[in-house]
C-alpha cells in the first residue's frame, strides 16, 4: 500500500511539475492544482496510513493520526485561497497584457494569439 | 460472507471506474466526457455506501451526499460553460 | 446467513450490476443521446438498490437508526434530470451527429426556431418526413 | 391564518426541511425534534427571496400517488433499458420527440421533465420556447430523445395521461 | 581635555550655522563663519607649550565599544602640525572665498561644506582611534564630493567630482579592511595601544596585507602614481577649493596616514620598496607632466601630484632624518601651493581664463599679484631664501644616504634630480607664461589687481615662505621636531635647519637642477613636440569610459541572468529543490524502514490507477482546455475517495468541496483565458522539463514510501487523549482545528479573508473582454438560465442550508465543521448565480460580503480574546454540558463560536470572488439581441 | 499585561477587520485613522514587547492554554521583539507615506496593509514550524495583494511571477514540514530539536532533504541567489508605500533561516549541526556580487533600490552563515539599518520620480525637481546610509559585518566582496543622485510637490540612521544579548510559560 501512495505521489508531482513549467498560465494553475495534490497526499502520508475508521474518538481502537489530517485541512483551505487568488491574476494578466503568457509577453516562439484583439 | 460479497460489489464497482475512465478517455465530444465524469461521480457514491456496510461505519455518509450535491454542481457548471462560456451572468 | 443479510447481499450485488451496465453502457451505445440513456437511469436504479441495501444494513442488522442514506436517493432522483437535460443541451448545441438511425433529426435544427417562440409548421408534418 | 401564512410561506418546503433535518440526524429525540422545528421555520425564511412564486400543491393525495407511480415506472424501465443496452446497437430506434404542453408553471412542467428524464428510455431535452425574459412566450413543447422509439403517438398520449394530467390536478394549473 | 573635542567640534557647528545662515550678507557671513575656526584655532594655540614640552593631550569617551570605535582625541606634534595647517590655511581660504565666489554662488553652501569638511579633516589628524579615523577620512571623502561637485550643473564637476569620490571611496574600503585587520591582530583600535605593537604585526602572517591595505587607502587618498589621475579633474572645484583641499590639507591626509602609521608599518623591506618606489615614480609622473599642461590650475595640480610623490618617497626612505624631511616639505609645500591656487584664482577671476597659452604678460595689469607669485613659484621650484629651497635641499641630502635598491641605490639621487629639473621648468613657465610672454590674448575686459583682501592670504602665505626660508629654525624649529617626534615615535636625530651646509653634493644637485630646468623651459619646444606625439584622451574620458563599459558589462550580465522568464525561474527552483531533497537520498542505503506496510487490494490498485492515468491525462490534454479542467476533476475525485479509504473523512469531505468551488473558478477563468493554447515548447524544452519532472516524481515518491516506512512516535497520542476530555469533541481532528491548534485556523481563515480582498482588488478596473465563441467558434447558446435548472436550484437552497447546519454542528464530534458548512452554503449560492444570473440574485442577497469576512475573523478572534477574561491565554477553549428538561443534554462550547467565524469567513470570501467575478461580464452582453 | 506577547498579531488582524465593517469602509478618512490608531497601539505593543524582552527572558505564549509542544507557542524574546519593532516602524512610516493619497488609489490598501503585518509579526513570534507556514501564507497573500495596488501591466506582470513563485515555494514548505512531522513527530521547533539528536540515520538523512527543502523555502522568501529573480521585477513595481514596506520581507526568509535552523540544526544535532552553512556562505557572497552588478545596471532608481535590497540579503546570508554570536549580532545591527533605509529609498524614489515628468525615475537628465533642495538632501543621507558611509548607520553596519569574519579564509572572502560591493554601490547611487538632481535640462519644474506627511515619512525612516549611531551603543548591546539569547535553546518542556 505504501508503495502504491508513493507511486501516486511521484506521479502527481511529476504531472504538477511538468505543467508548472508550462509556459501559459492556465497549464501552470493546473500544474499548481496537481502538485497541491501530490503535496497533500504527502503530508497527510506523514501520519502513516491508517486504514479503516477515522480520528472520531469511540468508532475504533486503532486512529489515524489526526494532526497531519488538520495540517492537511489548512493547507487545502490555503491552497484553495491561493488557487482562487492565481486564477484571478492570470485573468487580469491576460486582461492587461493581452495575452496568457506567463511572462505577458508573448516571445518570439509563440505564434500569434487569435484572441488576443478580442 | 456478507462482507465478502460487498467486497466483491466493490470491486464491481471499481471495475466501472475504470470503464468511465475509458469513456472518458475516449470522447470522443465533449458532452460524452461530462457524461463519463459524471457517472464517475455516481459511481463513487455507489462506491461510498458499499464502503460504508464494509467498515459497518456511517462516517462516509456524508461524503456520498457531497460526492453528490458537488459532482452535480460542477456537472451542471461546466454545461453551463459550454453553453453560454459565462457561468455566472 | 439470516434471510435478512441474504437480501442485502442481492440488493447489493444488483445494485453494483446496475452501477456497472451504467458504465458499460457508456463504453457500448454508438452515440451521445443513446448514451446518456444508460447511466442516468441504470445508475439512479442501482444506487437506490445501494441505498436500500444500506438503510437494511445498519437499521436491521446493525440495529442503530440510519435514514440518511435515503436523502442521497432523494438528491440523486432530485439532480440526475437536470444534470441529463444540461447535458443533452450542451450535445444539441454543439450539434452533436445522432446516429444514423435515429428519428425526426430535424427537431435538432428546428430547435432554435422553436426556441425563440416561433411556430414549426405542424407536428405531423415533421413526422411525415422522417 | 395570515400569522400561518407569514410563519410558513412555504409550508411544503417547511416540511421537507423538518423531515430532511430529522433524517440527516437519524433521531427522533426531543431536542432534534425541537431544532428541525426551528430550522424549518428559519430556513424558509431566509430563502424566500430566493424563490420564484409557484403553484402550491394542492391535492396532496393525489401527489403521493404520483410520487409511487413514478417509482414503479423507474424501476420497470430500467429493466426494459437492460434489454436496449445488452443488445446490439442495431436493435435500437432511437429519436427525438416534440411534446405539445398544456400547462405552462415551472414547477409542474419541472417536475414533468424531471418525471420523463427518469422513467423509461426517455430523456428531456428541451422546454421550447426559452423563457428568455419576461416578454417570452409560455413554454409549448417539450423536446425529448427517446432510446427506442416505437409509436410516437403512443408516447406522446401516454406522457401526457399519466404525468402531465395528475401534474395539473395536484397544483390546479 | 575637552578642549579638543571643541577643536574638532567648532567646525562642524560652523557648517551647521551656515546652512541656516543662508540669507545672510556676504561678508557677515564669512566672517560669522570664520569666527569658528579662529576660536578652534584660538583653543589649539594654547595647547602648544604643552605639546611642545613632549607631552600628548588626550580626550576619549566611550562609543561604540562594541566595534572597537570610541570618541578618541589625540594631540600631540604631528596633529598639532597638522591642526595648524588646517586652521590657518582654512581661515585665509575663507577670507579668499569670500571675494572668489560670485553672487549666483551660495555662499552659505559653499561654507558649509568647507567646514564640514574642515571638521573633517581636523578629526583625521586629532584621531586617537584608528576606526573613528577611518570614519573622519570618509567623511573628508564626502565633502571633497560635495565641493568638487560645487558648480553641478557643469558636467566637469560632476564627473570629477565623482571619479575623486570613487578613487578615494576606493582606498578608503582598502583601508578600513587595512584598519579592521590590524585592529584584529593587535587586539585595539587605540592609536596608543596599536603603536605599541609593532614587533608583534610585523612579525604577523598577515602584515604585508595589512601594508597593502593602508597604503593603498593612503596613495589614492595622496594621488600617488598609479591613482593620480582624479587630482587633475578635480580642478573642476572653485579654486578656493583646490587651495585648501588639493594643497594644503586632504591630499595630505595619506600623508598624514603614512606619518601616523611610520613606526608601526615602517622599517621593513616592504614598506620602504613600496613607498619609495610609489614616491618616485609619483614624483617623476607629476613633474613631468605638469611642464605640459596649459590650465594653470593643472599644472599646479601635477606640481602637486610631484611634491606629494617626494613627500611619499622621503618617508620610504631608510634614512634617519628622512621622515623629518618630509614633514618639513609637507609644511612648505601647503604654504606656497595654496597660495599659488589663490593665484590661479584671481587670474581666473580677473581674465575669465586660465590657459596659459592665452593669458600673458599680467605683470603689467596686477604687479603685485605677480611678485607674490613668483616668489612662491621660486619656493616650488627650489630657490634659496625660500622655504623650498630648505625642504628640497634635505630631500636631496637624504636621497644620498638611503640603500633601498642595493646597488642600484645611485638611481634615485639621479632620478631626483631629474624631477627637480622639471620642477624648475614648470615653475619658470608658470612665472613666465602668465606674467611675461607677450599680451594676453582674447580676453573679455582689462585685467586689474584684485580687491585689496582678496590678496591678503596670498600675501600672508608668501611672507611666510620667506621667513621660514631665511629664519627657518626660529619659525618652525620646535615645530618641526615636536612632530617629527610624534611620526618617528622616538628621540629625533639630530638636524640642523641652516641655510648654509657649505659646499656639499646636495647643493650640486640643486644648482644642477636651476640651470637644467632653465635649459629645458627655454628647449621646451622641443619637449612640447614630443609629447604632442601621445594624443591621449584626458583621464576623465577615460574613466568614464571605463565605468561605462563596466556598466554595459553589468547590464549584460544582469539581463543574461535575469532574463525575466518564469519558466527560467521555476525551472531553477525545482532544480535546487531536486537537488537538495535527491542528495541525502542518494546516501540512504535503503529506503524502506521497519514500518510494517498495509497490504495492497486490486481496489486500490484500480483507484490509483485511475488517479495517475487521469494525472496523466491532464498534462497531455492541456492545450484543449476544458478536457483538462475535467481530467483533473477526475484526480480530486481519486484524491477524496483515497482519503476517505485512509480513515480522513473530514479531508475527503473538505477537499470534495475545494474542488467543486475551484473547477467553478477555473472555468471563470477559462472564459476569460484563450480556450485552447498553441504549442509553445520547444522539443528540447520539453525533453528538459520532461527529465525534470520524472526526476522530481522520482525523488519525491521516494521520499514519500522512505517517510512512510520509517514512521516515528508523534505528538498524537496527546491529542487523541484530551480531545474529548480537554477540548470537549470527539472529532479530533477538529478539535486539533477550532482548539489545539485553532491559532492555525484562524490563520487560514484570514488568509481566504484576504485572498478574496485581494481579488476583489483586481476585479475593480479589469479590462473587459467577451469572447463570443467558445473554442470550437460556436456562437454560445441562446438560453442564459434553463428553466429545469433555475427551479431546481431553487428548490436545493433551503435543503443545502440545512445540510450546512447539520454540518457545522456535527463537525465538533464527527466529520464536518464551520468550513465544509461555509463552503455547501457558498456553493448552494453558487449554484442560484449559474442557473439564474447575477441580476437575479444581487437584489435579492442583501448581505455585503466583505462585511461577513470581517465578521467571521472578528467572530473567530473575539473568541480567542474572550478568554483573557478568564485570565486564559488567547483562544482557551471552554466548553460545558446542560440537563435540559425534555430536550435531555446539550454541550455548549465556545469552539462553536469559532467555528461560526470559520463559516462566516468561508462564505463571505467565496462569494466575493464569484459573485464579483460574476459582475464582470454580465452587463458587456452584447449577445442577446444580435442573436435574437 | 501577559497577553501583550500576541498583540503584535492580534492588534493588526483586528484593527484590519474592523477597517472592513461598513461604517468604517465608507469613509475614507475614518479608515486612515483607524489604521493609524492601530498601528500606534502596535507601536506601543511593540515598544512593550523590546522592553519585556530586555529583562532577558523569553517569554513563551501558549496558546489555547495547551502545553508545549502539542499546542501552538509564541515565543517572545529579544530578536523577535526587535524585529516586531521594526517592522512595525517601517509601517507606521508607510502608513504615514499612503494617506497622502496612495491608499486611494486601489480597494482594501489600509486592510491589508495590516493583515501584512499580522503576517509578518506571527512569522517573527511563532515557535511552530506549521503556524510559521500559515502566517507565512498571510503575508504573502497580503502582500500579493498589495503588490497590485494601484493597478498596471508592470505591477500584474511582476506579480504573477512572485504569486507563482511563491506558491510553489509553499509546495516546497509543506513537502519539508510533512517529512519533519514525520521524522521527528513533533512541530514545535525547540521540541524538535530536542528529537533531532535522538535520530537514526536513516532518518537523519531524510531530515536532511527536509533541511535543504526548508533551506529552498526560506532562500525564496529571503531572495538568495539563485531563487532571488521575483523581487527586482517586483520591489522595483510595486507602489512606493508597499515597496517600502516589503523591505522588510526578506529580512522574514532571513529571520526564518536563524530561527529554524539556529535552533533546529544546533550543535546538538548530531550530523546534521550547522546545516546549510557552507550553502549559505557561498549563496550569500555569490547574491551580493550579482546585487551589486545589479545596482550597477539599473536604469531606474526604483529597481536600483531594489537590487539594493538584495546587496543587504546578500551581506545578512553570508554574515548569518558565519554563525558566530558577533556575527548574528552584527546582522541583526545590519538588518535594522537596512531595511529602514531601504524603505526610505523606496519612498523616496517615489517622491523624486512625481517630480521628473515623464522621464519618472529613469536614470537620465530631466527636468529639475521642483524641491530639489529638501529631496536632494534626503536622497544624499540615504545614499550616504546606504552605501555605509559615515556618520550614519551603514559604516557602523559596514564594520562591525567586517569584524564577524574572524578566519582568515572568511576575511578574504568576505571582506573583498564587503567591500567590493560597497564600492560599486558608491559607484551607482553616486552616479544615480548626480543624474537626478544635477543632470536636469532647461524645462520648467512642475509635477507633484511632496506632500509634508509624505517627506516627514522619509525623514523619520531617514532619521533612524543617524539614531542608530548615536544611541548605538545600547542598540549593539541588545543586538549582541539578542544572539546570545538565540543560540541558548531553551528546554521548551521545563519552561511553564503563561
Ligand atoms: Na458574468
Ligand atoms: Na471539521
Amino acid at each position: 500500500m505504501e508503495l502504491v501512495i508513493a507511486i501516486v505521489i511521484g506521479v502527481l508531482t511529476s504531472c504538477g511539475v511538468l505543467l508548472v513549467l508550462r509556459a501559459h498560465t492556465f497549464a501552470v494553475v493546473l500544474g499548481l492544482t496537481l502538485l497541491s495534490y501530490a503535496v497533500n497526499l504527502f503530508i497527510f502520508a506523514s501520519g502513516g496510513l491508517t486504514a479503516g475508521k477515522g480520528a472520531v474518538l469511540g468508532q475504533t481502537d486503532i486512529y489515524a493520526d489526526p494532526l497531519p489530517q488538520a495540517l492537511v485541512l489548512t493547507a487545502i483551505v490555503i491552497g484553495f485561497a491561493m488557487t482562487a487568488f492565481l486564477v484571478i491574476l492570470a485573468i487580469r494578466a491576460r486582461a492587461e497584457l493581452g495575452n496568457d503568457h506567463v511572462d505577458g509577453d508573448s516571445g518570439s516562439r509563440q505564434h500569434p494569439d487569435k484572441e488576443s484583439r478580442l | 460472507m456478507l462482507n465478502q460479497i460487498v467486497l466483491v460489489a466493490m470491486l464491481v464497482i471499481g471495475f466501472a471506474l475504470l470503464l468511465n475512465l475509458w469513456a472518458l478517455l475516449r470522447g470522443p465530444s465533449m458532452p460524452d466526457r461530462l457524461l463519463a465524469l459524471d457517472t464517475m461521480y455516481i459511481n463513487s457514491i455507489a462506491l461510498l455506501l458499499c464502503y460504508g456496510i464494509y467498515s459497518v461505519s456511517n462516517l462516509h455518509f456524508e461524503a456520498a451526499l457531497l460526492v453528490a450535491m458537488l459532482g452535480f454542481v460542477s456537472t451542471v457548471a461546466v454545461c453551463k460553460f459550454m453553453l453560454r462560456g459565462d457561468i455566472i451572468e | 446467513m439470516s434471510l435478512l443479510e441474504w437480501s442485502i447481499a442481492i440488493l447489493v450485488m444488483a445494485g453494483a450490476l446496475f452501477v456497472l451496465l451504467g458504465s458499460f453502457a457508456l463504453i457500448k451505445l454508438p452515440d451521445f443521446y443513446t448514451r446518456l440513456h444508460g447511466p442516468t437511469k441504470a445508475t439512479t436504479l442501482g444506487l437506490g438498490s445501494l441505498v436500500l441495501a444500506s438503510m437494511l444494513f445498519f437499521n436491521f442488522v446493525q440495529q442503530q437508526l440510519s435514514l440518511q442514506q435515503f436523502l442521497i436517493a432523494l438528491f440523486l432522483f432530485i439532480s440526475a434530470p437536470v444534470t441529463a437535460y444540461m447535458l443533452i443541451k450542451v450535445a444539441l448545441h454543439q450539434k452533436l451527429v445522432p446516429m444514423l438511425n435515429t428519428r425526426h433529426q430535424d427537431l435538432m435544427k428546428q430547435r432554435d426556431n422553436l426556441a425563440k417562440g416561433n411556430d414549426l409548421p405542424t407536428v405531423e408534418k415533421l413526422a411525415d418526413s422522417d | 391564518m395570515r400569522l400561518l401564512n407569514t410563519l410558513l410561506p412555504t409550508p411544503a418546503r417547511s416540511l421537507l426541511l423538518f423531515v430532511v433535518w430529522l433524517l440527516l440526524n437519524n433521531s427522533i429525540a426531543p431536542i432534534h425534534l425541537l431544532v428541525a422545528a426551528l430550522l424549518a421555520l428559519v430556513i424558509p425564511q431566509l430563502t424566500v427571496s430566493f424563490r420564484d412564486p409557484q403553484p402550491p400543491i394542492r391535492r396532496w393525495g393525489l401527489a403521493v400517488r404520483y410520487i409511487a407511480r413514478v417509482l414503479i415506472d423507474i424501476v420497470l424501465a430500467n429493466l426494459q433499458v437492460i434489454q436496449l443496452v445488452l443488445g446490439p446497437n442495431k436493435n435500437l430506434r432511437p429519436g427525438f420527440v416534440l411534446v405539445p404542453l398544456s400547462m405552462t408553471e415551472a414547477l409542474p412542467l419541472t417536475i414533468l421533465a424531471g418525471t420523463v428524464s427518469l422513467t423509461p428510455g426517455t430523456v428531456s431535452a428541451e422546454i421550447l420556447p426559452y423563457q428568455l425574459d419576461a416578454t417570452s412566450s409560455a413554454p409549448k413543447y417539450l423536446l425529448l430523445h427517446v432510446l427506442d422509439l416505437q409509436n410516437e403517438a403512443e408516447l406522446v398520449a401516454s406522457i401526457k395521461q399519466r404525468y402531465e394530467q395528475p401534474l395539473k390536478e395536484i397544483f390546479q394549473c | 581635555m575637552s578642549t579638543l573635542l571643541w577643536i574638532v567640534v567648532l567646525p562642524l557647528l560652523a557648517s551647521l550655522f551656515a546652512t541656516t545662515a543662508r540669507h545672510w550678507q556676504r561678508s557677515k557671513l564669512a566672517f560669522a563663519v570664520a569666527a569658528f575656526p579662529a576660536l578652534a584655532l584660538l583653543l589649539l594655540l594654547p595647547c602648544g607649550p604643552a605639546i611642545f614640552s613632549g607631552e600628548v593631550l588626550r580626550f576619549q569617551a566611550q562609543w561604540l565599544p562594541l566595534i572597537g570605535l570610541n570618541v578618541s582625541l589625540h594631540l600631540d606634534g604631528l596633529s598639532f602640525l597638522f591642526s595648524l595647517l588646517i586652521l590657518c590655511i582654512g581661515l585665509l581660504v575663507i577670507l579668499y572665498a569670500r571675494y572668489y565666489l560670485s553672487a549666483q554662488d551660495s555662499m552659505a553652501r559653499f561654507y558649509a561644506f568647507l567646514m564640514l569638511f574642515m571638521f573633517a579633516m581636523l578629526g583625521v589628524v586629532l584621531s586617537g582611534n584608528l576606526l573613528q579615523m577611518w570614519f573622519f577620512w570618509e567623511l573628508t571623502s564626502i565633502s571633497s564630493f560635495l565641493l568638487i561637485s560645487f558648480w553641478s550643473s557643469q558636467s566637469d564637476a560632476r564627473k570629477g567630482a565623482r571619479m575623486a569620490l570613487t578613487v578615494t571611496a576606493a582606498g578608503g574600503l582598502a583601508l578600513l579592511a587595512g584598519i579592521v585587520l590590524l585592529g584584529q591582530i593587535t587586539g585595539s583600535y587605540e592609536l596608543t595601544v596599536v603603536l605599541s605593537k609593532t614587533e608583534q604585526l610585523q612579525q604577523h602572517a598577515a602584515y604585508p596585507v595589512v601594508l597593502l591595505l593602508v597604503l593603498l587607502g593612503a596613495f589614492t587618498k595622496s594621488a600617488q602614481f598609479p591613482f593620480h589621475f582624479w587630482l587633475p579633474n578635480a580642478m573642476a572645484a572653485p579654486t578656493p577649493v583646490s587651495a585648501y583641499l588639493h594643497s594644503a590639507t586632504m591630499v595630505k591626509a595619506g600623508i598624514f596616514l603614512l606619518a601616523r602609521l611610520y613606526p608601526l608599518l615602517s622599517g621593513t623591506d616592504l614598506w620602504f620598496l613600496t613607498v619609495t618606489l610609489t614616491g618616485l615614480a609619483t614624483l617623476l609622473v607629476g613633474a613631468y607632466f605638469a611642464l605640459f599642461q596649459h590650465d594653470i590650475k593643472a599644472l599646479l595640480a601635477y606640481s602637486t601630484i610631484s611634491h606629494l610623490g617626494l613627500i611619499v618617497l622621503l618617508l620610504g626612505l631608510d634614512t634617519d632624518l628622512a621622515a623629518v624631511a618630509a614633514i618639513f616639505h609637507l609644511i612648505n609645500h601647503a604654504i606656497f601651493k595654496a597660495s599659488l591656487f589663490m593665484t590661479a584664482g584671481i587670474i581666473d577671476h580677473e581674465t575669465g581664463s586660465r590657459d596659459m597659452r592665452k593669458i600673458n604678460g599680467l605683470w603689467k595689469y596686477m604687479p603685485v599679484t605677480a611678485t607674490l607669485a613668483m616668489v612662491a613659484s621660486a619656493s616650488m621650484a627650489g630657490v634659496p631664501l625660500l622655504n623650498g629651497f630648505l625642504s628640497k635641499e634635505m630631500f636631496f641630502t637624504q636621497t644620498l644616504h638611503q640603500e633601498i635598491l642595493g646597488s642600484l641605490s645611485w638611481l634615485i639621487p639621479l632620478l631626483a634630480t631629474v624631477a627637480a629639473i622639471f620642477a624648475v621648468a614648470y615653475s619658470a613657465r608658470f612665472i613666465h607664461d602668465v606674467f611675461f610672454n607677450g599680451e594676453p590674448i582674447g580676453l573679455t575686459h582689462t585685467p586689474h589687481e584684485p580687491p585689496r583682501y582678496m590678496r591678503v592670504p596670498m600675501e600672508i602665505l608668501v611672507a611666510f615662505c620667506v621667513l621660514v626660508g631665511v629664519f627657518p629654525q626660529w619659525f618652525i624649529g620646535d615645530l618641526l621636531t615636536q612632530a617629527s617626534a610624534a611620526v618617528l615615535g622616538t628621540e629625533v636625530p639630530e638636524y640642523s635647519l641652516a641655510l648654509w651646509h657649505g659646499l656639499n653634493i646636495p647643493l650640486l644637485m640643486s644648482v644642477l637642477a636651476m640651470a637644467g630646468g632653465i635649459v629645458l623651459y627655454i628647449n621646451r619646444k622641443h619637449l612640447f613636440l614630443f609629447q604632442a606625439g601621445f594624443t591621449e584622451q584626458a583621464a576623465i574620458y577615460r574613466f568614464d569610459q571605463l565605468l561605462q563599459r563596466f556598466e554595459q558589462g553589468c547590464r549584460r550580465v544582469t539581463a543574461r541572468v535575469d532574463n525575466g522568464s518564469y519558466q527560467r525561474f521555476a525551472g531553477v527552483m525545482l532544480l535546487l529543490v531536486l537537488l537538495f531533497s535527491g542528495a541525502p537520498l542518494l546516501e540512504l542505503s535503503s529506503l524502506k524502514g521497519n514500518r510494517p506496510a498495509l497490504e495492497t487490494d486490486p481496489l486500490l490498485m484500480a483507484g490509483a490507477a485511475i488517479l495517475c492515468i487521469a494525472a496523466i491525462a491532464t498534462v497531455l490534454t492541456i492545450r484543449q482546455r476544458l478536457l483538462s479542467l475535467v481530467m483533473i476533476s477526475v484526480v480530486g475525485l481519486m484524491v477524496s475517495l483515497a482519503f476517505v479509504r485512509f480513515s480522513a473523512p473530514d479531508l475527503a469531505l473538505t477537499q470534495l468541496s475545494v474542488e467543486v468551488v475551484t473547477v467553478v473558478l477555473l472555468m471563470l477563468g477559462l472564459y476569460f483565458l484563450p480556450h485552447k493554447s498553441v504549442k509553445q515548447s520547444s522539443p528540447g524544452h520539453l525533453v528538459r522539463d520532461l527529465t525534470l519532472a520524472t526526476a522530481m516524481g522520482v525523488v519525491i515518491g521516494s521520499l514519500a514510501f522512505a517517510m512512510l516506512t520509517n514512521q516515528t512516535d508523534t505528538i498524537a497520542g496527546y491529542f487523541l487523549q484530551n480531545a474529548k476530555t480537554g477540548g470537549g469533541g470527539t472529532n479530533v481532528v477538529n478539535v486539533i482545528l477550532v482548539d489545539f491548534r485553532g491559532f492555525d485556523t484562524l490563520g487560514e481563515i484570514t488568509v481566504l479573508g484576504i485572498a478574496a480582498l485581494g481579488i476583489f482588488k483586481m476585479l475593480t478596473g479589469i479590462p473587459r473582454f467577451m469572447a463570443g465563441a467558445d473554442g470550437e467558434g460556436r456562437r454560445w447558446a441562446l438560453d442564459p438560465h434553463p428553466l429545469l435548472l433555475a427551479v431546481v436550484s431553487q428548490a436545493l437552497l433551503p435543503l443545502a442550508l440545512l445540510v450546512s447546519v447539520y454540518i457545522f454542528f456535527r463537525g465538533h464530534n464527527m466529520p464536518g465543521g464551520g468550513f465544509v458548512a461555509g463552503l455547501i452554503t457558498a456553493v448552494a449560492m453558487i449554484l442560484q448565480y449559474v442557473a439564474q444570473g447575477v441580476d437575479w440574485v444581487k437584489p435579492r442577497l442583501k448581505v455585503e460580503y466583505s462585511t461577513l469576512i470581517a465578521l467571521g475573523i472578528l467572530c473567530a478572534a473575539g473568541t480567542g480574546v474572550a478568554s483573557w477574561l478568564f485570565d486564559k491565554p488567547f483562544l482557551t477553549s471552554w466548553f460545558d454540558y446542560f440537563e435540559l428538561p425534555l430536550i435531555g443534554t446539550i454541550e455548549l462550547a465556545s469552539a462553536m463560536v469559532f467555528d461560526l467565524g470559520v463559516y462566516l469567513t468561508v462564505v463571505g470570501s467565496t462569494l466575493l470572488i464569484l459573485a464579483n467575478l460574476g459582475k464582470v461580464t454580465t452587463r458587456y452582453r452584447p449577445m442577446h439581441k444580435e442573436q435574437l | 499585561m501577559q497577553h501583550a506577547v500576541i498583540f503584535p498579531i492580534l492588534l493588526p488582524l483586528l484593527t484590519a477587520a474592523l477597517l472592513l465593517l461598513p461604517p468604517l469602509q465608507a469613509s475614507l478618512t475614518k479608515r486612515r485613522w483607524l489604521s493609524g490608531l492601530g498601528l500606534f497601539l502596535l507601536l506601543l505593543s511593540a515598544l512593550f514587547g523590546l522592553w519585556q524582552s530586555g529583562a532577558g527572558v523569553q517569554t513563551f505564549y501558549l496558546l489555547g492554554n495547551w502545553p508545549a509542544p502539542f499546542g501552538i507557542v509564541l515565543l517572545q524574546d529579544k530578536v523577535s521583539a526587535l524585529f516586531v519593532l521594526l517592522s512595525t516602524v517601517l509601517a507606521c512610516c508607510c502608513w504615514l507615506y499612503s494617506v497622502a493619497g496612495e491608499d486611494e488609489r486601489g480597494a482594501y490598501f489600509q486592510p491589508l496593509l495590516q493583515f501584512l503585518l499580522m503576517g509578518i509579526h506571527g512569522a517573527f513570534l511563532t515557535a511552530d514550524l506549521f503556524n510559521l507556514f500559515v502566517f507565512f501564507e498571510v503575508l504573502l497573500i497580503s502582500s500579493y495583494g498589495l503588490l497590485l495596488h494601484g493597478g498596471g501591466k508592470g505591477r500584474t506582470k511582476a506579480a504573477l511571477h512572485y504569486v507563482l513563485l511563491n506558491l510553489l515555494g509553499s509546495a516546497v514548505f509543506l513537502l519539508a514540514l510533512a517529512l519533519l512531522y514525520a521524522m521527528l513527530g513533533s512541530l514545535n521547533m525547540q521540541d524538535m530539536a530536542q528529537r533531532i539528536s535522538q535520530l537514526g540515520p536513516q532518518q537523519a538523512l531524510i531530515v536532511k532533504a527536509a533541511a535543504g527543502l526548508l533551506l529552498v523555502v526560506f532562500g525564496l522568501k529571503a531572495a538568495i541567489l539563485p531563487l532571488h529573480f521575483w523581487l527586482p521585477a517586483a520591489y522595483a513595481n510595486a507602489s512606493p508605500a508597499v515597496a517600502a514596506m516589503f523591505a522588510v520581507m526578506t529580512k522574514v526568509g532571513v529571520y526564518c533561516v536563524l530561527r529554524v535552523f539556529g535552533s533546529l540544526f544546533a550543535s546538538n544535532a548530531g550530523e546534521l549541526a550547522g546545516f546549510g552553512q557552507d550553502l549559505l556562505w557561498f549563496a550569500g557572497l555569490a547574491t551580493m556580487v550579482l546585487a551589486a552588478i545589479g545596482v550597477i545596471a539599473a536604469q531606474n532608481l526604483k529597481k536600483l533600490v531594489a537590487y539594493l535590497v538584495l546587496v543587504s540579503v546578500g551581506s545578512l546570508i553570508a554574515v548569518l552563515s558565519l554563525g558566530s554570536t558577533a556575527a548574528i549580532a552584527a546582522m541583526l545591527y545590519y538588518s535594522l539599518h537596512s531595511t529602514l533605509m531601504a524603505g526610505a529609498l523606496f519612498l523616496l524614489a517615489d517622491l523624486i520620480a512625481a517630480q521628473r515628468g515623464t522621464v519618472q525615475d529613469r536614470l537620465v537628465s530631466g527636468r529639475p525637481l521642483q524641491q530639489a533642495w529638501l529631496l536632494g538632501v534626503l536622497f544624499f543621507i540615504a545614499a550616504l546610509a546606504v552605501v555605509g558611509m559615515p556618520p550614519l548607520s551603514g559604516f557602523v553596519a559596514k564594520i562591525w559585518l567586517l569584524q564577524a569574519a574572524t578566519e582568515s579564509q572568511h576575511r578574504i572572502a568576505l571582506w573583498s566582496v564587503l567591500l567590493l560591493c560597497s564600492l560599486m554601490v558608491l559607484i551607482a547611487v553616486s552616479r544615480a543622485g548626480s543624474t537626478l538632481f544635477w543632470r536636469v535640462n532647461q524645462q520648467q519644474v512642475s509635477g507633484n510637490r511632496a506632500q509634508p506627511v509624505q517627506w516627514s515619512a522619509v525623514v523619520l525612516l531617514l532619521a533612524c540612521s543617524p539614531l542608530l549611531v548615536v544611541f548605538g551603543n545600547p542598540v549593539m548591546q541588545f543586538c549582541l544579548e539578542a544572539a546570545m539569547q538565540l543560540q541558548l535553546l531553551p528546554n521548551v518542556r521545563a519552561t511553564g510559560g503563561l
